[in-house]
């Protein structure tokens, strides 16, 4: 056996936070466990601008929703266009024209894919260099708030 | 009165703010780095949004994203905290160009006591006491001589153009001062093609000692006592205190007097600091420089004042007048507040970031913790690297130390090396105790001892 | 003074006594069960010795193993806390006979003032106000109607011989008591063989009020104000406060002198508690029962007054005078408990005990919390439910309101459910806001509404 | 097998702070386990008395002995006689006299194997109901301070 894959393994466990992987082959039992008693918080929800509740909440501290982990990701090996500054997204260059792009436009980092105004600027987005490819999937609304990171797009 | 406010910082700072504004109803949209993403101000504020990633220029000072974040979140102010954009006089400009209130003093006021050198003129014209010496470069022996004797030695000669040590000498009496000058004039002349030299007093054992300052956009400026952080290391505050161990009643109400003339020369409101240069032999004090913001060691203030100094900045600037007058200022106790770092002090105070294990915070009657660390959470090596500060507040200097004692030695912190064992060792120093120290005390003496 | 102090107690109030220990020089040892083996008193005193297994009959009840220990560590006194062994005169007593100082009263005056029947007759004695009513059973209806007439309706009968609500009638005017009264004696008659009954004021809408006295061994004796704990759900106290919101400064004068008056009459020494039940009707304080031992609200007193009430404590046991007089005790500004229990309020209340993951503990001016907790700590099932005691202190009570409120937001404990929750709804309820509460608001109202 | 692997191997433990790790193969069997987030101190050794250090201690905090784990151990089928109070250990009745017991000496519940004198009073100390066989070790030295729950002996 390959040493190498042992890396591999931990290297998963501890993006993955498992605590505990057992595989077997001829042919597959897997056994993965997680960390239990997540002693930190889960991460706000990667959306921006979570309003806490500021009553009293009976039940406070909103449950992350599950990570859903084991589903077959088709989107697994997209590239991600993200937000670059904090501000709303538009998807057509006015009220009544088209959208920038949709799933299945063909883009590359000279493709304008929408506009997020901040501070009375629209600033145009293109894709990071060297992404290229069709659009898969369109994670934002037109005239949605994003923070910084938000993901707008996956391009596979 | 402010319905939402943008914190333009992170860490103790960020929670220090948060916990003042929702004690005033006030709404709190806090701006974070990718690398502050799981940290306490981001879960605890009312709305946190991402600006950029870990490096602070992208983010932390990154003026545009900032902006389009308070555009975004609709907030009626921003609070800089310190650090960062707190003294940028065009950040201020610019969120008072936006409409938004910049919770610090005007930008004029900003650049007017930003340049040290426009500083120490401004403080000279107010009548403020700063290191006396020549009206600019000496012209000949008689009249370096002249200032020597009223000044009194040791003095300290000085190229205009100089920097580095080069072109520097330092006078202990007559002979010296006339060969020092000559030296320093030749030194000079060939380092940077420029022989013009001043002379000035050389505060060989000094202490710093600083006033808070607070005003109102109506004019008017109280002095809320002073801070006596002379225990630093190359310059970088360890210690705070108030009052000051070495300074009579009589000076303190001088030194207050002429930080609240010096803020009104400039036009200043909200908090300030005024600091001074304390000469331990002269028993003279000289002003340095003014920082225009909130300051890392305020709680000590606070605790021997009784006020939230955070309250008061945001009560200014929306307008409001100052709730109370310079003779309503009345200190109780000592308090001394020090700076718990992730660093390891037995080896060059080298920074120790990383995640905390296990977490126990002091407390008790005269304890107060401002932190934004708890067990779990890891100390991005993006920034600065405090973990907490520590104050405590005593009847009198002693009982201050002793709880200072106690505190140190319950505070526990698994992970990361801290400076805690330095306090420890620091306060139990018998100089420290009896206060016997100058601002070299650290470096020159303490921990070479 | 002494040198070492053994602390037969465990959880916060061991924190606390480690604190002032260690504040004042005194080394401190724990005694501590199995199941507090990684506690944190068990961590920080300087001596920690174990004494037995969880059940507390077997360690913080044992009185022969926790007298091993002391003589063991050699030390010069006994902090007993609260609970547990802290009000057992036969401990004290054989505390006192190894030669060790008990840190409480003599066992004489825990004897005098634990008995309620005892410490009623003995403050009647000393002209201290009990509940109003017959002097023993009466005999006739006309002797009943007589006394109702004097102490004014409602009255409650109650049989001598009773308990469990038999024999009990309420009566609001003539007939109902004469009715009453018949009913009860038959009731008692059947149900004990003994149909004696007494009357007495029935108090309907009640505060708890209690006074802080503190003595020295000297028979010096001062009041350190009251504090209201009118917010209980089953006899259990919640919320604690001073001053109160609802007596006037006669009445708390008058209090105070009552309380001390109790105190000498006992021959009472070091830290006490003297509960009232205050009839908000017949604005009227009765005394209840004396406690003989530090209280777990006892930081609403200190944050008031500026004293350390368990450094006061193991000075008097020492020997010491008390360093002030009635008259140098001064408060300043409102201070509110809240207990911070592992405990499902939304269930019954019922015990929550388990691991603490993350924990964050509130922090800032004018906030102080008591807690034996951390984040990885396992509450252990085998004692009470306390996380912690949060201690806010304002100008007023609005503003302590404020900070309290801050303060629980900012409140983070994971893993066992808490009471947390509970508090943040209590103290927005309009009627706590403006303290129009009796000491069944909780059980009968809040929790129903 | 080559020694490098478990070097590897072991390296890889420490990094990803795992406390279980079991390899098969032909062809294949992994499982690895996590350290629980034992995030707590390491309780404070299970003799009486840590004395603290008072003074500030550059490095504090001593760090537990580590526990000889690993070693197939002799005593491990042993039962322990603890001690039932703190006090001090008496391993003789009087000073001129013989130990109670030594290794190899044949005890039961009825057997004083020691006096521990808490409160000017001499407790004989016998082993608990059922245990009954020969000490294997003597854990304590006479006149030495003990707590609740100090093991005395050892008897197998």
């Amino acid at each position: 056996m390959d040493i190498k894959i042992l890396k591999e393994i931990t290297k998963l466990m501890k993006e993955n936070d498992l605590v505990e992987v057992e595989v077997e082959s001829e042919d597959l039992k897997i056994k993965l466990k997680k960390a239990s008693s997540q002693s930190q918080f889960s991460a706000p929800a990667s959306h921006l601008m979570h309003h806490h509740a500021p009553a009293p909440a009976p039940v406070a501290a909103a449950a992350a929703p599950v990570p859903e982990v084991a589903k077959p990701d088709e989107f697994a090996n997209c590239k991600q266009v993200i937000s670059p500054i904090p501000g709303t997204v538009y998807l057509r260059p006015n009220p009544d024209a088209a959208n920038f792009c949709q799933v299945g436009t063909q883009v590359d980092e000279s493709k304008v894919v929408c506009l997020i105004e901040a501070m009375k600027v629209f600033n145009e987005i293109k894709p990071d260099a060297g992404i290229k490819g069709t659009i898969k999937k369109v994670l934002v609304q037109d005239g949605q708030a994003v923070e910084y990171g938000t993901v707008l797009f996956l391009v596979g | 009165m402010f319905k939402r406010i943008l914190i333009a910082n992170r860490g103790e700072i960020a929670m220090r703010i948060i916990r003042t504004c929702r004690r005033m109803g006030i709404e709190t949209v806090v701006v974070y780095s990718t690398a502050d993403k799981e940290s306490l101000p981001v879960r605890l504020a009312d709305v946190a949004i991402c600006i950029g990633p870990g490096p602070a220029k992208q983010s932390y000072l990154n003026i545009n994203n900032i902006i389009a974040a308070a555009e975004l979140a609709d907030v009626d102010a921003i609070h800089p905290g310190y650090g960062f954009l707190s003294e940028n006089s065009h950040f201020a400009q610019v969120v008072r160009d936006c409409k938004i209130e910049f919770i610090g003093p005007t930008s004029q006021a900003m650049d007017a006591l930003g340049n040290k050198a426009k500083a120490k003129s401004l403080a000279k014209k107010a009548g403020v006491p700063v290191v006396p010496g020549s009206d600019g470069p000496v012209k000949t022996q008689e009249e370096a001589l002249a200032i020597a004797h009223k000044i009194g030695f040791p003095v300290m000669i000085k190229a205009t153009a100089g920097g580095g040590g080069r072109g520097m000498r330092v006078a202990q009496n007559d002979v010296s001062l006339v060969s020092g000058l000559i030296q320093a004039q030749r030194e000079a002349e060939a380092a940077f093609g420029n022989s013009e030299c001043i002379v000035e007093a050389l505060v060989q054992r000094a202490r710093h000692i600083e006033i808070q300052v607070i005003g109102d956009t109506h004019g008017e400026v109280v002095a809320l006592g002073e801070r006596d952080c002379s225990t630093q290391r190359r310059h970088q505050k360890l210690v705070e205190e108030s009052p000051s161990p070495v300074i009579t009643p009589e000076t303190r109400k001088q030194m207050c007097a002429d930080a609240v003339k010096l803020a009104k020369a400039a036009g200043y409101w909200n908090a300030g600091t005024v600091e001074f240069i304390y000469d331990l032999d002269r028993k003279a004090y000289y002003f340095l420089e003014m920082n225009t913001r909130i300051q890392v060691e305020h709680p000590v203030t606070e605790m021997v004042t009784g006020l939230d100094l955070i309250r008061e900045q945001i009560m200014v600037a929306s307008g409001g007048h100052l709730p109370f007058k310079q003779e309503d200022i009345r200190t109780q106790g000592h308090a001394i507040e020090v700076r718990i770092n992730a660093e390891d002090w037995q080896n060059g105070f080298s920074p120790s970031p990383g995640k905390i294990g296990m977490y126990v915070a002091p407390s008790g009657k005269g304890v107060r913790v401002d932190s934004h660390c708890y067990a779990g959470y890891t100390i991005p090596p993006n920034y600065d690297s405090m973990i907490a500060k520590l104050i405590v507040h005593g009847d009198d200097r002693a009982e201050a130390i002793r709880f200072l004692d106690q505190a140190l030695s319950e505070y526990i912190i698994e992970g990361p090396k801290t400076t805690i064992g330095f306090h420890q060792r620091l306060i139990r120093d018998v100089r420290f105790v009896h206060s016997e120290i100058t601002t070299k005390f650290v470096d020159e003496t303490f921990l070479r001892g």
